[in-house]
């Protein structure tokens, strides 16, 4: 029965992140059961340093020749060993902040870590699943451990309203992802996104078969738009920010994004890039519809959890703008902001949780009031985090609404691009409020840094980062530019 | 030679930097000493400059400084013009600014001012140097503003006097308006000509022909913008109104400034400009009929001036406007020859007038004074000498000059010259009763000086009577020396244009013998006798029957309120301009700036997107059903989009 | 009309009309009751389709356990008495009209021009030896050996999440601590504490 | 010569910012020190940038070209013409004024206001010679950051408005420059300025590019009717942030329109020169009526600058209608004259805001009402506010005059109508300044506080004194700045009368 | 003959009916759980009717994943059911609104 086991077993170190990833999580589960609370720290560190070794190698495999296995659903190319690193970079420097988050509201617990562990995991999946099923199955192992994570902290109220309806609107949302699914399958034959490529692009674009294609595509460009908060699939996106604990907002607003645009390019790039011109026009629908709503009412928001919700949809407009374009440059454009955003969002929510201490929760706006004052450093970062996400050059931000503008203004959406850059500018009032609590504002808020060196340390990198990536931007260009 | 040129304007700015700079450390003494050596130095210059060519008929003197700005062929610079008219103004501007330097030694020695004071007059003078001596019209623009500037701060130089402030603002201002002609003036000068240089905008004049501009020939709308400059700064109606405040300012300055030398500034401009002017007949009627207009209409208002200085200030004002008649009759030498001699006289008036006020310790109601020709010898018969040269006695140097405007009119051709010719002869009558009025109610009849005052009353100290008597003697004189040459052979030919068909001048010529036949001709004329009749009412109403006066008053009540209310020229700006301005800026203001635009436009929009974002929000209500029914909702319609809509669309709608 | 039609749209009719009732039960006791009838219709009508062991796994799985669970919570929280005050949402007939437009819309794509029997004829049913198990457990075990794994790790998720979300705090029980027990000392036994008025503009 | 000019011209400021950040504002004193002696350093250094500068040829000096962003062949490039170097030496020279200005006034945060000034120098350096469009809107961009916090932090009571205001304002006109810089690097292929300048373009597309530019540019010159953000902003800023705002941000935007609108877009820029003329005599005029009511001096300087500043449009678009009538004079005219007047009113409105701070500093109010008969106590300052106030009323022999002269001589070659309309402004601009003047300086006292008042001290008088003495050379001897540029400006001038189509 | 058609049609019936489920009742949480089971039955639907008329397995292998993953979404979801009931007391739909705006 030599033919059951059809994969070859020399090729499993292309999977070798995921399986030493999934490894870890068992050890340190059953590790956890040995510890007592006081030595909860361990589990941390383990985590921090599984990520790591994931990290270096998934690094270890970046410009691998592209390789496909497990009867074609898993994918290895250089985008995803790419998102592969820097899922952990970016996770390791949640860690370090969640950290300080979880010690001054007493939600340290090991389970945190290992479902955020098992989170990545997922989120691994989706970045190499190379057929429908994979991408649902990574999917859905993120969204369950998302839900738990939100639901972690019982005690708030807030925390499980926010869960359930972020698990109710996913589930919908999952099930009209499936439906989507089952049409391509039930049209196509094949859950594989190579075969479906194939299929598409064989197919005739007048036939009748287009019109179960497209009615599919209605479905999937559904799911994904909910998985990336897109107006008018954004509305678990507020509430499960300002409701989830901060630490887990964090999370959520940054890694999951590199998911949700890597299922995005797998199933409509890779797989229905033929179909471009029948899917770009909704996205463009919707990315408008994300930029005006989410610059618009973040105007109007007093909780900066709820604002920063709200600004993240505009910059999935943003980043759903790139995929308009149609060309590969376009992605890549798209997949530049995304980057660049979750090194904003990092920082940003970073820095929310470095003002909190115990058991005091910061989430207004104007508990930054002052900042400048007790911490000029900080208040500086915030400064450069806020400016960046407006897309003041020469930050980070900047660079990323360039590309993205250049690409829409190449393929010749000139109208959508002045509409865009105006609601920018709209966009970046709110980011002033902050700048306005943090240095004009003279009133006291009496506030103390209490956090470990290691996160404010992490942190200044973090917003330095942005600033310095701002100046010498070309090698994250031509690193996106590479993955395609 | 060009060094001699640059001395002679340089000098007073040194004078004027010294006494500016360091006057206070210097001390009083050696800053008048500075100064006054500075203006000395000029003035022999001057003199020596008048005779190398006026009367050694030297060269003409045309020469560029330096490059202001070049751009292409375009060169404006910094240059000199010295011909026969610049040597003549030369004098006449050193030598009453070197006696009013003089003067102020005595008359301001106890003001806290005293050497910024000079500094003001010497940079006065060199301005006005700068202004006579221009080759270029942005050098002389930059004169013209120059000596506004120094004419605004000496208004304005006791400027804890409300009135000095507002009278220096009001100065300022009116002369910008003459100012906004003048530069569009000199604009179109570029336009045609393509550079600001006389001599070839002078060579360049024939392109106007044929050139239109509001309807009028270009040169004409030229020379009138120019002439609305001549009118700011030569106080011409309507924009006199700045000329009687600025009697606000120390009396020196009233002389040097504001009678001798800056308000002849306009008359010296047109002359200038003789070979445009020349070339439009309605620019120079127009200036004519400003010229009479002013000369009698001001002139009547010094009837009923009862300040000492403002009665003067009018009568200059008159006098500038005969200068003006005699430029619209083309006869600018004889312009400038009354420029000169009332420069004299004019001077001394006011110098007189300042010995006046200081011995009446400030006090300027001439209703208040009375009998101080006993008290003041010397002052009283200088101010003798200046009232007859005003009023045009015989043989005194008004006389002379203003007998050949009145010819001069009297020969011209120029439509409504007819007109013009009788309001100059009534203006003669005019003059002479409100300068006898004055004369009379001040040095003559019973005393009205109060009690206080007449005990200290004495003749004024040296340095205030020596100007006096210096000033009284070319008052006396000038016009006898110089009418024959000055306005016949050819002293000023090189300066000035006139066309052939402008014919004043040359019938003058053919009339005038000599200066002194002129003296018994003159009784047989028609102006003698209204000098005579104007001196007979003065004495009747100031000396011999004061009441008449008064009942003169109340009887025609209404033309002595016309008279006294000015004409409303002040209450009209007051009106329209100054309230008008102020409630167009503050409608502009508030009305379009800040709400149109500001309010409603900048912080409207802001606004409105702030309301869009309450309203938005509202979507997110919180309940989950909310949500899903959106979610699936977008479902019905994007998928209905993509249907019935797509490239493919399942059914055509 | 052939048997199988007949038994399709026996089963369709039962599918519909219990999810129907499902749905507008007022009763959540009920309602799981409704859903187990849809899963039985379901699952004949996947037997219909030859999917033998997914409609075993249907009743097994979801009859079996599934439905369970949720009687289970429902009888734990004790909600079935709670929800005589229910009631459904004002905008009833625009959403319902929502729905049916949605149905008719995807009807017309699904209609039988897309997947009639002309398109998609009907396959041949499978030989008497025919194991639909075998053939589904052969790719488990070989082509679908990743997501297989992955369903695993899901399992593990589930079981995770449940436990740490239910489970309450350590903080929350009475647990002895010998160590502190014996590691007491006379200061620890009274605490100052330094009372604060309340902050009367509390949130 | 190791390092380049330029780069250092710009860096040096920018890290001197941060250093003086690093001092901290415990040890203000060092910093100040520290700030004047790097700001004079680099207005030296500015100054080699004139000696070695060769003013007989149009092209870019001192340039330097190094790969920045690969992809889209954005290159740090930087260089200078003509147009340039007067601008980057009075932006240095502004700061080192600046920097005395706020020496002893300044006293909350004193090393970051330091710095904020220094790292604006260095950024608005980079604005003036920037040759690649996008470092040029990095640049741009970039500037307004310190601008913001200048006023937000150290700003008065409505400063936060202000901001803001200001940011977003000024903002969102120039993302449409980024759109248009965009959509002509798609077209051509490089975002190079003098690549831009050779690009062929259409109508249509050169009248979208216009209005973009113009968005960006007349939003920061700011011309009616985008300029309502400048009173706001000039009266909450701190007297520093005002000098800078008013000497060099404004001529930010006078610069964007040499640079990019006239030889990018010739044929658009001739097509609707009429309109910004109009709009430009609308700033003049309007904006003077509206400087005349004012009852906040620095409100009143405020609206003084943005005519003066119509003044530069003017001169700018007047040239393609002077030109029409076969005057290349007349449209040099108008080009210098507005290069001069940029300069010029940098160095005016310096001084009339530090003149103002001046009184701020002693009475801390704005109001004119509460001042009056100034003179009388302070004799010499009012002395220095005299001159200033008529070099802002354009006397000649101060700067003043010499830009609004050229430029009316311009305008009038285009329409005498134009001419009449901005000469109006010797009237206009008379009457507000010199009313202001006597309200808050002549006549008597009368509010107790003035009577109190102590005249100027070493420090304020000696930056007085020098800007005073410039404003005097420039007004009596413009030729060398205008020779600087005029080759620059010879060869725009051709740009922009060379049609595209 | 049962077309395939008619299958698809009866799952996009019983999927809308799911959805509409899920918008109008505001009766509990555990019932929207429910509808989120029906939704996944009529997908699964979906593909084992595409499976049948293909004549491949793979559709079946994913029901058999969606069964799976379904399973583990009921064990979350009812264990954050109890944890709202256990804060709020009530499961109703309409308790949950405190995340607004």
């Amino acid at each position: 029965m030599n033919n059951f086991i059809k994969f070859d077993t020399s090729s499993l170190w292309v999977v070798l992140p995921e399986i030493f990833l999934l490894s870890a999580i068992v050890v340190i589960l059953l590790l956890d059961l040995f510890l007592n609370k006081y030595s909860q720290q361990v589990t941390y560190y383990l985590t921090q340093l599984s990520l790591l070794i994931t990290g270096l190698l998934a690094f270890n495999l970046i410009d691998h020749s592209q390789v496909i296995i497990f009867s074609g659903s898993f994918i290895l190319d250089n985008m995803a060993s790419v998102f592969k690193v820097f899922m952990m970079v970016a996770t390791m420097i949640a860690m370090v902040y969640s950290r300080h988050y979880l010690r001054a509201h007493l939600l340290f617990r090991s389970e945190y870590f290992i479902l955020v562990l098992l989170s990545i995991l997922g989120m691994m999946v989706m970045v190499s699943g190379y057929s429908l099923l994979t991408l649902y199955l990574g999917l859905e192992i993120l969204s369950l451990s998302l839900y738990a994570l939100i639901a972690i902290a019982h005690e708030r109220v807030y925390a499980i309203e926010a869960a359930l309806k972020y698990f109710i609107l996913g589930a919908i949302a999952s099930a009209l992802l499936l439906y989507g699914m089952s049409m391509i399958y039930g049209i196509s034959g094949s859950l594989n996104i190579n075969e479906i490529a194939n299929f598409v692009s064989n197919t005739d674009l007048t036939s009748r078969k287009t019109l179960i294609i497209n009615f599919g595509l209605v479905f999937l460009v559904i799911g994904i738009a909910f998985k990336l908060g897109s107006v008018p699939f954004h509305m678990w996106v507020p509430d499960v920010y300002q409701g989830a604990p901060t630490s887990v907002t964090l999370f959520i607003s940054t890694v999951p994004k590199i998911a949700a645009i890597s299922i995005l390019i797998r199933i409509l790039v890779n797989g229905l890039g033929s179909m471009h011109s029948y899917w770009s026009d909704l996205f463009m629908v919707l990315s408008i519809l994300s930029i005006t709503l989410g610059s618009v009412v973040a105007l109007v928001q007093t909780n900066i959890k709820r604002m920063l919700a709200y600004s993240t949809i505009s910059h999935v407009g943003f980043i759903m703008l790139g995929f308009v374009t149609g060309t590969l440059t376009g992605y890549s454009a798209a997949i530049f902001y995304t980057l660049v955003y979750i090194l904003m969002s990092l920082a940003a929510f970073g820095m929310i949780i470095l003002l909190n201490k115990q058991g005091f929760e910061v989430d207004q706006i104007s508990d930054f009031k002052g900042l400048s004052k007790h911490s000029p450093w900080f208040a500086l970062m915030m400064l450069i985090v806020m400016l960046s996400m407006a897309g003041i050059p020469p930050l980070l931000g900047f660079y990323s609404k360039f590309f993205i503008l250049q690409q829409i203004v190449s393929s010749g959406f000139i109208t959508i691009a002045i509409f865009a850059v105006i609601f920018a500018v709209i966009s970046t009032y709110y980011y002033l409020q902050i700048i306005k609590f943090m240095y004009f504002d003279e009133i006291d808020n009496n506030i103390t840094i209490n956090a470990s060196m290691d996160m404010q340390l992490v942190l200044s990198m973090n917003a330095i980062l942005i600033l310095v990536v701002g100046l010498f931007p070309d090698f994250l260009i031509q690193l996106v530019l590479s993955l395609f | 030679m060009e060094k001699i040129y640059l001395i002679i304007a340089l000098s007073p700015l040194v004078g004027a930097v010294i006494a500016g700079f360091f006057g206070t450390m210097l001390g009083k003494t050696t800053t008048h000493t500075l100064t006054i050596l500075g203006l000395l130095l000029s003035t022999v210059l001057s003199l020596y400059v008048f005779n190398y060519h006026v009367l050694e008929r030297g060269e003409v003197f045309n020469q560029n400084l330096y490059t202001w700005i070049q751009i292409n062929n375009l060169n404006i610079s910094v240059g000199f013009l010295i011909d026969n008219l610049t040597a003549v103004m030369l004098v006449v501007v050193s030598f009453i600014s070197l006696m009013v330097h003089i003067y102020t030694i005595g008359y301001m020695y106890n003001d806290v001012g005293y050497t910024k004071f000079f500094s003001y007059i010497s940079l006065f003078t060199f301005s006005m140097f700068i202004l006579i001596m221009s080759n270029n019209f942005m050098q002389l623009f930059f004169g013209w503003e120059a000596v506004g500037l120094v004419s605004y701060l000496l208004i304005g130089f006791w400027h804890h006097k409300e009135r000095a402030v507002q009278a220096n603002l009001k100065a300022f201002l009116v002369n910008r308006v003459g100012d906004f002609g003048f530069l569009l003036g000199i604009s179109l000068v570029l336009v045609f000509s393509g550079s600001l240089d006389y001599t070839e905008v002078f060579l360049s004049l024939e392109k106007t022909i044929d050139q239109q501009l509001w309807g009028l020939d270009l040169i004409t709308v030229i020379c009138l913008l120019l002439f609305v400059g001549a009118m700011g700064k030569s106080a011409q109606v309507p924009l006199h109104v700045w000329l009687p405040g600025s009697m606000e300012g120390p009396t020196p300055i009233s002389a040097l400034i504001h009678a001798a030398t800056m308000v002849t500034a306009g008359i010296f401009m047109v002359s200038r400009m003789s070979p445009m002017f020349e070339l439009s007949d309605i620019a120079l009627t127009v200036v004519m009929v400003v010229g009479a207009i002013t000369a009698l209409f001001m002139g009547l208002l010094g009837i009923v001036q009862n300040d000492i200085k403002k009665v003067v200030a009018y009568s200059t004002l008159s006098q500038l406007g005969y200068m003006t008649v005699a430029l619209g009759v083309s006869a600018y030498s004889v312009a400038i020859f009354h420029l000169m001699t009332h420069a004299f006289f004019k001077a001394l008036l006011f110098l007189v007038a300042g010995s006046v006020i200081v011995a009446m310790n400030h006090q300027q109601d001439i209703r208040k004074m009375g009998g101080l020709r006993k008290k003041m010898p010397i002052t009283y018969w200088t101010g003798l000498i200046g009232t007859l040269a005003l009023i045009g006695f015989p043989g005194f140097s008004g006389f002379y000059s203003k007998d050949m405007i009145i010819e001069a009119v009297y020969f011209s051709s120029l439509s409504y010259s007819s007109w013009v010719y009788v309001v100059v002869v009534v203006g003669v009558f005019v003059t002479s009763f409100y300068s006898l009025r004055m004369f009379f109610l001040v040095f003559h009849g019973k005393s009205r000086v109060d009690v206080h005052t007449a005990k200290h009353l004495h003749e004024s100290v040296s340095s205030i009577i020596f100007p006096l008597i210096v000033l009284a003697i070319p008052s006396l004189m000038i016009g006898y020396l110089t009418i024959e040459f000055m306005l016949f052979n050819g002293w000023l030919d090189n300066a000035i244009t006139v066309a052939s068909s402008h014919i004043s001048m040359a019938k003058l010529k053919y009339e005038f013998h000599s200066a002194a036949s002129m003296i018994p001709h003159a009784i047989q004329t028609l102006p003698f006798w209204m000098m005579i009749g104007g001196i007979a009412i003065a004495w009747l109403f100031s000396i011999y029957k004061v009441q008449w006066a008064n009942w003169v008053q109340k009887k025609y009540y209404r033309t002595n309120y016309v008279l006294e209310s000015l004409y409303g020229f002040d209450r009209f700006n007051d009106l329209i301009f100054v309230n008008g301005v102020k409630k167009l800026g503050n409608f502009l203001y508030k009305v379009s700036d800040t709400s149109l635009i500001d309010k409603l436009l900048v912080n409207g929009s802001t606004k409105v997107i702030l309301l869009v974002g309450k309203i938005l929000r509202l979507i997110q209500t919180g309940y989950v059903y909310h949500y899903a029914f959106l979610m699936i909702f977008s479902l019905l319609i994007i998928l209905t989009w993509v249907l019935f809509t797509g490239e493919n669309p399942l059914f055509e709608l | 009309m052939g048997f199988e039609q007949i038994i399709f749209y026996i089963f369709s009719f039962w599918f519909v009309v219990s999810s129907l009732a499902m749905i507008f039960s007022r009763n959540a006791a009920k309602a799981v009751l409704f859903l187990v009838l849809a899963f039985f219709s379901a699952a004949s009508i996947w037997i219909l389709l030859e999917a033998e062991f997914l409609a075993i796994i249907l009743i097994l799985v979801y009859v079996g356990a599934v439905m369970v669970l949720f009687l289970f919570v429902i009888k734990m929280l004790n909600i079935d008495k709670s929800t005589i005050k229910a009631r459904f949402t004002g905008y009833l007939p625009l959403r319902l009209v929502v729905a049916i437009i949605i149905i008719v819309e995807m009807s017309l794509v699904l209609g039988p021009s897309q997947f009639g029997l002309d398109v998609f004829s009907v396959p041949a049913r499978h030989s008497e030896d025919y194991s639909n198990i075998t053939v589904l457990a052969m790719q488990f075990y070989t082509t679908y050996v990743y997501p297989f794994e992955l369903a695993a790790v899901l399992l593990l998720i589930a079981i995770i999440a449940a436990i740490t979300l239910v489970h309450r705090n350590d903080t929350n029980r009475k647990k002895q601590s010998i160590s502190e027990q014996v590691n007491v000392q006379a200061k620890d036994r009274v605490k100052i504490v330094s009372i604060f008025l309340p902050n009367k503009k509390e949130k | 010569m190791g390092i380049s000019l330029l780069s250092l011209l710009i860096w040096l400021p920018i890290f001197s910012g941060v250093l003086v950040i690093f001092i901290g504002n415990d040890r203000a004193n060092i910093a100040r020190w520290v700030s004047l002696i790097l700001s004079i350093l680099i207005f030296v250094i500015s100054l080699s940038l004139y000696t070695s500068f060769d003013s007989s040829t149009h092209l870019m000096q001192f340039v330097e070209k190094s790969s920045w962003i690969s992809q889209f062949n954005i290159n740090y490039h930087i260089g200078v013409d003509g147009i340039s170097v007067p601008l980057i030496i009075l932006t240095t020279f502004s700061t080192i004024l600046v920097i005395i200005a706020g020496w002893e006034v300044v006293t909350k945060r004193c090393s970051h206001y330091m710095a904020a000034f220094l790292m604006m120098e260095g950024l608005i350096i980079g604005v003036f010679s920037s040759l690649d469009a996008i470092l040029f809107y990095v640049f741009w961009e970039a500037s307004l950051i310190p601008m913001l916090l200048i006023i937000g932090i150290w700003g008065g009571v409505n400063r936060v408005y202000a901001s803001i205001k200001f940011f977003l304002y000024t903002f969102l006109g120039s993302v449409f420059m980024l759109l248009s810089i965009i959509y002509m690097y798609n077209k051509g292929g490089s975002f190079a300025i003098i690549d831009m300048h050779n690009l062929k373009l259409s109508f249509t597309e050169q009248s979208y590019i216009f209005w973009a530019f113009f968005m960006a540019f007349a939003v920061k010159v700011p011309m009616f009717p985008m300029h309502t953000w400048l009173p706001d902003a000039h009266v909450q800023a701190p007297t520093g942030g005002s000098v800078i705002l008013a000497a060099i941000m404004l001529k930010m935007g006078g610069y964007g329109f040499f640079r990019f609108s006239l030889p990018i877009i010739p044929d658009a820029s001739l097509e609707f020169s009429e309109i910004i003329i109009i709009l430009s005599l609308i700033s003049i005029v309007y904006i003077g009526f509206i400087a005349l009511v004012q009852r906040d001096i620095k409100k009143l300087i405020a609206y003084s600058s943005i005519s003066h500043m119509g003044f530069v449009t003017l001169g700018i678009f007047t040239l393609f209608l002077s030109y029409k009538q076969d005057i290349i004079e007349g449209s040099l005219l108008g080009l210098e004259g507005a290069m001069v007047q940029m300069i010029s009113h940098g160095f005016i409105s310096a001084a009339m805001f530090l003149v103002v701070g001046v009184l701020y500093d002693r009475l801390h109010s704005r109001e004119i009402s509460t001042y009056g008969g100034v003179i009388n106590t302070m004799p010499k300052f009012t002395g220095f506010v005299i001159l200033f106030a008529m070099a802002n009323v354009g006397l000649p022999g101060t700067s003043g005059f010499v830009g609004e002269f050229m430029v009316i001589l311009g305008a009038i070659q285009a329409n005498i109508w134009y001419g009449v309309l901005s000469a109006s402004t010797l009237i206009i601009g008379a009457a507000y300044t010199l009313w202001m003047v006597k309200r808050v300086f002549f006549g008597v006292i009368t509010n107790p506080a003035v009577s109190m008042l102590k005249d100027i001290n070493v420090r304020e008088f000696s930056i007085l004194a020098v800007l005073a003495i410039v404003v005097l050379v420039i007004g009596l001897y413009p030729q060398p700045v205008i020779e600087l540029m005029h080759i620059s400006i010879e060869h725009l001038l051709h740009q922009a009368l060379t049609s595209k189509l | 003959m049962v077309s395939l058609s008619e299958y698809l049609i009866l799952s996009s019936i019983i999927f809308c009916i799911g959805l509409v489920g899920i918008f109008v009742n505001r009766t509990n949480i555990i019932t929207l759980l429910m509808c989120v089971e029906l939704i996944l039955v009529a997908v699964n639907t979906n593909f084992v009717a595409f499976s049948h008329f293909l004549g491949d397995e793979a559709g079946q292998i994913f029901v058999f994943f969606i069964l799976t993953v379904a399973a583990s979404e009921v064990a979350i979801g009812l264990a954050i059911l109890t944890l709202l009931f256990r804060s709020r007391g009530s499961i109703s739909v309409d308790v949950t609104n405190s995340l607004k705006g």
